[in-house]
């Protein structure tokens, strides 16, 4: 045929298959949900083989892209994360009251993302992010709640609609929709920078859930379906990374705001946005510390990890933007598993509430390791991929000397080990409780993605230069320092990391203590209620769980902080009240007060005019 | 290939060296404590004694995460050790990075909470949480004053940062340097160390040795040593960073004495840490968890950022 | 026997005989304190007697212990759950038994609750006279212990590995059900 | 082509069903259709703006009608507007055949007359049809303030166009409009008449605080009187308004200014309250009344162009909206959104057409709100306003989250916190849907049309001759 | 003059608008109020001595000086407009008071 793969292709194609697979869940539910399964492989494919042809630009119909190293790169995440999430849809489409709807939905959503990616213009840009906004927002709904669908669209709107002003200042200012054209402008202008930066800065921070446009994450995360929030985490959220990107990076806002008064190495505007960030981070990770459902937790914790990913943008230097990168690469990833692992669970026990389930280790062993090498990747401890992204994210904090941000950071860090490991705890090990017995493994074309995404997560945080070498590439290409590398070493501004070393020694430490646990007699298989319990004689595995309230002590401490939610919720009575106000004051059924406020009205436009 | 061979040899003998130091020390201390109690004390061999009776015991075993997360936890706190510089001997240069040590040891650390929590016992669960809880407290401002420091110096790897203070004798050591630094290090490694007041995890009396409690035989054996390499690995970042690390106590021309004497250096300031640091421990009771945070919220935290605010803006420390 | 068992043998004996080298002298303690006996635990314990001196310390849990005291008599509520933390201790184990009224009832050899003769239930290795022993006898014992696991003679454990069922079937014959339900926890 | 013919048409057949009763209906049909054709036909042939003088009398003296483009959008706008209304609600019409007809003239009227006097009574009869059309709720009281309201609303709108006469000598609009231009009145003297016209118009717009009867009669009314007064009604009334704002209001830039605060409070007040609601009907009154007042401030800013596209787009929109609250409302006899949980999931053709209008409105691209959306903002950042964008964009954060949450509950049933199910789902029984699904469909595909045409390159479609000839053509000069 | 007692009776109408609760009042009250408008318009198109505007044989020069005739015709439909909208007010009232029992406003029942 002698059709030659594009970006237009790609969409026309997703587009297409967004349609095919509302006709064919129609007609068979399953046949639906595999086309979910292949398009987003083939997109996956075809945008792999893209690799060669980056800064080529496409037209589709009257849309312009171009693809962009950066474009590239989100875009694979996206289609990784939607490729290996597709599988679980095929399992829920029993579940959904619209499935046919979903399937084109999530295409729909797939074709947004990929279309913000690799837009040529801003207005390219707005339509495909407002069509990430809309097609997510009603699939939301089919989850647990249609609230939480309203306050995603909410802050979304709030987002988008400060992106669109953006927008059309810069049009104003400039002349042009070209992204990368007018950015470079804007950066020559401080004032339609700072413009640029706050308003697609918001939209950024909207959808990545940084403080305080963090609450629709638990809510939209912790409703949606169980098979669209490891999208939602995993892959949308991560668009606003992206709009972050280009007003710190491509814009740049080092140059943009050179005169500016400079603290602590970046200048006042950019040193707002990572307080936002530092603060999202004590925020998620104090409230995901909280939770007892186990999808809200990692929403939280995915509004702590988009602190880091914004405090990494803003910052503006080589190791704190790869290192952005790269943690928005391990978060994808770990989010995505652990919420699959999550929808496992779900998908066999029918609840997401921590304090409900426990010991599942001994019967879905293999999700658990899904779900551990997940968390131990969130966490940012070796050898997963999240370690090497905090590595130089802290590397950068340091060398800039922010005590603030580096002690929130810190903070999120270790305070990520709490809430990491009490699903852990509570889900996994612990005691199994009877109405559990019959739980089986996850069915192996659920294991697929989460092996998929757990290998990923360990190959690049074995050999994280692999992905590094490609952010490089898109610092150079938008004209910063790339980062450096020594053969499997990276180098950091104070110090170096192999992580190749670590997992090698890492490796000899294991070997040497397997090695002493095989010398030694074998151990005496025991029931798990066998335990130590002041040899009292207790029956109920539920009461031998420690899952309830698990740190109890801990939240004592903020369990008066203030609440944001409630500033919001204060807001919105306020307007309901100004509502009822008018609708009570003019919209009277009584003549008088009626032609009461006309007349005052009158007089007041008179004095007002002949002013 | 060779060289990192090598390197590997290198730090399997730190290994052996932490093990067989810190045991030794942990009896003496033992010792040393009972004479402070008016007690005649163990052997100082004592230690070995009990990890090696534990490791011969038929212990029990609740599943594969059991004994997989004690491996795991052996595993992780044995490659900390390996990465650790020892009397100035680095056996993998320019990686021996302060965060490795943070987050590699965290690794052991979620080995033993995993198996310990896989044990289905909640006193262990409750341990756990409290090890966890009593983490956040002590970790921040520890990293914050290791902020600070590696700001002053321009360096993240722990070996250089101890050179760095070897350049002038005493007086370059970050204990005169950073003197609130040390404090608030010396208050987190106790808390580090699970010394009273900060020993809420073990508890015996109340959760029955928290995370321990399932243990026995070689499990709890593993753990022992396990316990042993990472009070090493605390007590040398602690002597690393603030007092010195491997410094001479005598100076002179011939460079093996002095050699030597950096050895002995390193072991006496080591000693003196932890053995005052287990008399604190004897002469105080215990804290509730979240009496610890709120004191480290309290307390060492705001020293910690005065620390490095006085470090990062006015240069002092550097 | 072949030459390799024998060989097998010898070696597990080699290697028993260093393992009891390291438990004769790192004795830890499950102190199961019901009766009045344990009163002279602490004065054994502490600067006086300093039974750390031997290598011993009182433990948390029955699965890090070696040795279970059981200190003074025990009724039919009580001996069920030392038979439960004595099952739950990791093995090479010892047992020690407190007083007269572990032998036969001591002063409450008339009482239907109480458990008369422990060794019917449980094996035990060292007995401590007195009553309540002095904490020179506890000390005493303990060192008969110690010399023992060296001679390899405390081998209470074992015992109650191959005589199982007779042990289980006075444990029922005593108490019924060995393990119970109570109103508590259901 | 003699644009008389639309107000004329239907005149007669008002007469005509006087006469004979029993085919209102048919009579009422067919000039519906035909106004919409010899619309549609004069849209085709129009060359150029023109005055039509009526009965002989060459402008500025008689009356004369205006056709040009700006009035030509208008009677399209209108005469579609209230055929799919009737197709609608066919079975509503009753008795009411003959006002509506009458109705039809008026608006008609309204929108091509270039004489204000005769502004005037059109608005009167249109008002009248209003008053005697709203009596199908059986809300007589509301009706009755209607009445009063609207009719005090008509003699300050006189009293103004008395005055502008004293001033002029003229009521010609085109013929002020010129000597305004040549005489160079000052802004001071114009605030007398501007400010009643405007208070006289803003009653009809429903601008807050001089709507005050809009609630009262469009709350409880049927699928054919509310779309009715809301998109017919609303858009000729908003039409003239823009006539008049671009002619004649030479305003001093206090009372622009007063002006504008008064639409612009209209857009956010009418917002919040709409947001406060919790009647599908009461949420879409509201949301009508702050669009007019965004389409007034536009006016006043002199953005014809967004304002109308604007306008074009609410009315589109509130049509299909409207029609199909009122037609859920009529059958199920409740409009509480709370209360009609997972219509949608029966009625899906119905749904697809009610989001699709929906998400028109609150502007999402891909549709046509965007378009206007983004030509209000643009034209209001050329023209150097930096707030008043980002007022509508905020004011369109709030509408967005009264609109989604209207869509998320109509198509989604089930309690909050548990899974969507189908046992779950409640039921409900519309009468006769198709034709309204149909119409409420074939609306939402041009909606969508409209919406991605222009964004094939929105650049020049935002600059282009179709926009700027309204402009250029209005006014006839 | 004239003008001045009209702005005043619209003003009357208007007080009538705002204070009264009963129907047939407050109908009487913008009648009132149009009367004032009607005079008021009538008023404009008054000029001194000017004559009425109507071509007889004794005045039939464009030359003499009319009273403008526009503001009658203006009048004119405004007092049919206002008297239709009269008539339909007084049926709605009278239609209320069979439902109700009154003419008050305030004493009517529901919304």
């Amino acid at each position: 045929m002698g059709i030659s793969i594009g970006v237009g292709t790609i969409i026309v194609g997703l587009l297409i298959s967004a349609v095919l697979a509302y006709v064919l869940t129609k007609i068979n539910k399953t046949t639906g949900a595999w086309v979910t399964v292949l398009a987003p492989f083939l997109a996956l494919a075809a945008v792999f083989l893209l690799r060669d042809s980056i800064g080529t630009t496409y037209s589709l119909f009257f849309l312009e892209f171009e693809l962009t190293e950066y474009g590239w790169f989100f875009s694979m995440i996206m289609l990784l994360v939607f490729a290996c999430v597709s599988f679980f849809n095929v399992y829920w489409m029993k579940k959904m009251v619209h499935p046919a709807a979903y399937n084109m939905l999530y295409l729909l959503a797939l074709t947004g993302t990929l279309g913000a990616f690799m837009a040529k213009d801003f207005i390219g840009l707005f339509i495909f992010w407002e069509m990430i906004v809309w097609s997510s927002m009603f699939i939301i709904p089919f989850g647990k709640s249609r609230k939480a669908s309203v306050v995603y669209y909410a802050f979304s709107a709030l987002g988008s609609l400060a992106m669109l002003y953006g927008i059309f200042y810069l049009y104003n200012a400039f002349g042009s929709f070209n992204i990368q054209e007018v950015l470079k402008l804007a950066a020559t202008d401080t004032t339609a920078a700072l413009v640029a930066f706050i308003t697609i800065g918001i939209a950024g921070m909207v959808k990545l859930g940084v403080f305080p446009f963090h609450l629709w994450l638990p809510r939209a995360h912790g409703n949606a379906p169980d098979t669209f929030s490891p999208i939602l985490s995993g892959g949308l959220v991560k668009a606003g990374g992206f709009a972050v990107f280009l007003i710190a990076v491509v814009m740049p806002s080092y140059e943009a705001f050179a005169t500016q008064l400079q603290f602590m190495g970046v200048s006042i505007t950019s040193y707002i946005f990572i307080l936002f960030g530092a603060v999202s981070i004590v925020v998620g990770t104090l409230m995901a510390i909280k939770q007892d459902d186990f999808k809200k937790l990692i929403a939280y914790s995915s509004v702590a990890n988009a602190g880091y990913i914004i405090i990494g943008l803003a910052m503006t230097d080589a190791l704190s933007v790869g290192g952005a990168f790269m943690h928005i690469f391990a978060h994808a990833l770990a989010s995505a598993a652990a919420f699959l692992a999550v929808a496992a669970v779900s998908h066999r026990t029918g609840t997401t509430k921590m304090s409900e389930l426990g010991g599942l280790i001994h019967r879905m062993p293999l999700t658990y390791l899904v779900y551990l090498i997940a968390i131990i990747s969130m966490a940012g401890i070796p050898p997963m991929a999240g370690f090497i992204s905090k590595w130089m994210l802290f590397q950068s904090m340091i060398d800039n000397g922010m005590v603030f941000v580096a002690t929130a950071a810190f903070f999120g860090s270790i305070g990520s080990f709490l809430y990491v490991f009490r699903p852990l705890s509570a889900v996994f090990l612990g005691q199994l409780s009877p109405k559990h017995y019959k739980v089986k493994k996850a069915p192996v074309l659920m294991m697929i993605p989460m092996i998929i995404l757990s290998g990923l997560t360990v190959l690049f945080g074995i050999f994280p230069n692999i992905v590094l070498r490609i952010v490089s590439r898109i610092q150079t290409s938008v004209g910063m320092e790339g980062l450096q590398f020594d053969g499997t070493k990276i180098i950091g501004s104070n110090g170096s990391l192999d992580p190749t070393l670590i997992v090698v020694i890492f490796g000899i430490g294991f070997m040497i203590a397997l090695v002493i646990f095989l010398l030694h007699p074998k151990s005496r298989k025991v029931e798990l209620m066998d335990t130590y319990t002041a040899s009292e004689f207790i029956y109920t595995p539920e009461l031998l769980h420690y899952s309830h309230s698990f740190y109890a002590p801990f939240e004592r401490l903020y369990k008066n902080a203030p609440d944001t939610s409630k500033w919001y919720k204060a807001i919105l009575k306020k307007v309901s009240e100004i509502g009822g106000f008018v609708s009570y004051a003019f919209f009277s059924s009584k003549p008088r007060i009626v032609v009461f406020w006309i007349v005052i009205a009158m007089v007041a436009l008179l004095w007002g005019g002949s002013v | 290939m060779i060289t990192i061979i090598i390197s590997i040899l290198i730090a399997l003998g730190i290994l052996v060296f932490a093990f067989l130091w810190q045991t030794t020390l942990s009896g003496i201390t033992r010792k040393i404590v009972g004479r402070y109690q008016k007690r005649y004390g163990p052997r100082f061999y004592q230690n070995f004694r009990d990890i090696f009776k534990a490791l011969s015991k038929r212990g029990i075993t609740h599943g594969w995460v059991y004994s997989f997360g004690v491996i795991m936890a052996v595993g992780g706190i044995m490659a900390t050790v390996m990465f650790l510089p020892l009397f100035g001997i680095v056996p993998f240069p320019g990686v021996d990075n302060f965060f490795i040590y943070v987050y590699l040891f965290a690794v052991g650390m979620l080995g033993m909470a995993m198996s310990a929590v896989g044990s289905g016992n909640p006193l262990a669960g409750i341990g756990v949480m409290r090890a966890l809880t009593q983490m956040v407290g002590y970790e921040v401002p520890f990293m914050i004053v290791v902020l600070a420091m590696i700001y002053g110096h321009g360096t993240s790897s722990l070996s250089e940062l101890a050179a760095i203070q070897q350049t002038s004798g005493f007086l370059s050591w970050n204990l005169v340097k950073m003197p609130i630094g040390t404090i608030v290090g010396f208050i987190c490694l106790l808390g580090m160390l699970g010394k009273k007041p900060f020993e809420t995890f073990i508890a015996p009396a109340e959760i029955a040795s928290g995370p321990m409690v399932e243990y026995g035989g070689k499990q709890l054996g593993m753990l022992m040593i396990m316990h042993e390499l990472a009070t090493f690995i605390e007590i040398s970042l602690f002597v690393n960073l603030f007092l010195g690390g491997a410094t001479p106590i005598v100076f002179g021309e011939t460079t093996v004495l002095v050699g030597l004497s950096s050895v002995v250096g390193f072991l006496l300031k080591y000693s003196i840490v932890y053995i005052v640091s287990a008399l604190i421990s004897n002469a105080l009771g215990r804290f509730k968890i979240d009496q610890v945070i709120k004191y480290f919220y309290k307390v060492p935290i705001v020293l910690a950022i005065i620390q490095a605010l006085i470090v990062v803006f006015l240069g002092w420390g550097v | 026997m072949s030459k390799k068992e024998r060989a097998v043998a010898k070696r597990k004996k080699k290697w028993d005989g260093i393992s009891n080298f390291f438990r004769a002298n790192s004795i830890w303690m499950l102190m199961y304190c019901t009766g009045c006996c344990a009163i002279e635990l602490p004065q054994a314990m502490t600067s006086k007697y300093d039974m750390e001196r031997l290598g011993m310390g009182p433990m948390a849990t029955p699965r890090q212990a070696d040795v279970i005291l059981v200190t003074g008599y025990l009724s039919v509520k009580t001996l069920r759950r030392v038979i439960y933390a004595y099952e739950q201790m990791g093995e090479p184990k010892y047992l020690v038994a407190f007083g007269p009224c572990t032998i036969n009832g001591g002063i409450y050899y008339d009482a239907h609750p109480v458990i008369k003769s422990l060794d019917q239930y449980l094996p035990i290795d060292v007995y401590i006279a007195g009553c309540m022993p002095k904490p020179e006898a506890v000390m005493n014992g303990f060192q008969d212990l110690i010399d023992m696991i060296k001679r390899k003679e405390a081998n209470g454990w074992r015992k109650y590995q191959e005589n199982k069922e007779w042990y289980r079937e006075n444990q029922i014959h005593a108490l019924g059900e060995l393990r119970i339900k109570d109103e508590f926890h259901e | 082509m003699n644009p008389a013919l639309l107000i004329a048409a239907p005149l007669l057949a008002a007469f005509i069903a006087v006469i004979f009763k029993k085919i209102d209906k048919v009579v009422l049909g067919v000039v519906a259709v035909g106004n919409i054709a010899y619309s549609i036909v004069m849209a085709v042939l129009f060359t150029g703006a023109t005055q039509i003088a009526i009965g002989g009398f060459a402008p500025p003296f008689g009356i004369s009608l205006v056709l040009d483009s700006y009035s030509l959008i208008g009677i399209l706008l209108v005469n579609v507007a209230f055929g799919l209304i009737l197709l609608m609600g066919t079975k509503l019409v009753g008795r009411y055949g003959i006002v509506l007809a009458v109705s039809l003239a008026a608006l008609n009227g309204i929108v091509l007359t270039g004489d204000l006097f005769n502004l005037f009574v059109f608005i009167e009869v249109a008002a009248i049809s209003a008053y005697i059309m709203t009596t199908m709720n059986k809300q007589l009281k509301h009706t009755f303030n209607y009445l009063i309201l609207g009719t005090l609303a008509s003699g300050l709108l006189l009293f103004g166009i008395a005055v502008l006469y004293n001033m002029f000598g003229s009521l010609n609009i085109i013929d002020i409009a010129s000597k305004l231009a040549i005489s160079g009145v000052s802004a001071g003297a114009m605030v007398l008449p501007i400010v009643f016209i405007f208070a006289g118009l803003s009653v009809e717009a429903k601008l807050i605080p001089f709507g005050g009867w809009v609630r009262g009669v469009l709350k409880k009314s049927n699928s054919l009187v509310g779309p009715l007064l809301v998109t017919g009604y609303a858009a000729a009334i908003l039409l003239v308004f823009g006539r008049l704002t671009s002619t004649i209001f030479i305003m001093s830039d206090g009372l622009k200014i007063a002006l504008t605060v008064v639409a612009v409070a209209t857009l956010v007040l009418a917002e919040f309250t709409a947001f406060s609601k919790k009647n599908l009907r009461e949420v879409l009154l509201f949301s009508s009344i702050a669009q007019s007042g965004l389409v007034v401030a536009l006016f006043l800013n002199g953005l014809t162009v967004a304002a109308i596209l604007v306008l074009v787009n609410n009315v589109v929109s509130k049509l299909v909206l409207f029609a199909l609250s009122a037609k859920i409302a009529d059958d199920t006899g409740t409009d509480k959104i709370s209360e009609l949980k997972g219509v949608f999931t029966k009625y899906r053709v119905l749904g697809v057409g009610f989001t699709i209008a929906a998400m028109s409105l609150i502007g999402l691209p891909m549709f046509f709100g965007f378009v206007a959306k983004a030509q209000a903002v643009m034209s209001l950042f050329e023209s150097g306003n930096l707030w008043l964008p980002a007022v509508i964009l905020l004011v369109s954060v709030i509408e967005g989250i009264y609109i989604i949450r209207i869509l998320t509950t109509l198509w989604n049933s089930g309690k909050e916190g548990q899974v969507p199910s189908k046992d779950a789902q409640k039921e409900y029984k519309l009468n006769g849907f198709v034709k309204v699904s149909i119409v409420a469909l074939v609306i939402g595909v041009l909606i969508v049309a409209a919406g991605i045409l222009p964004i094939t390159n929105i650049k020049e479609f935002l600059s282009s001759d179709f926009l700027s000839f309204i402009t250029r053509s209005m006014g006839g000069v | 003059m004239i003008q001045y007692l009209s702005i005043a009776l619209m003003l009357v109408g208007i007080y009538g608008l705002l204070s009264q609760r009963n129907m047939i009042k407050l109908i009487v009250s913008l009648n009132i109020f149009e009367i004032g408008l009607n005079i008021f318009i009538v008023s404009i198109g008054f000029v001194k001595d000017g004559l009425a505007p109507i071509l007889t044989s004794n005045h039939n020069s464009s030359a003499l000086l009319y009273v403008d005739p526009l503001p009658q015709a203006m009048v004119l439909t405004a007092i049919v407009i206002g008297v239709g909208i009269t008539a339909l007010a007084l049926a709605l009232a009278r239609k209320l008071y069979k439902t109700h029992g009154t003419y008050e406003l305030d004493e009517m029942e529901g919304e």
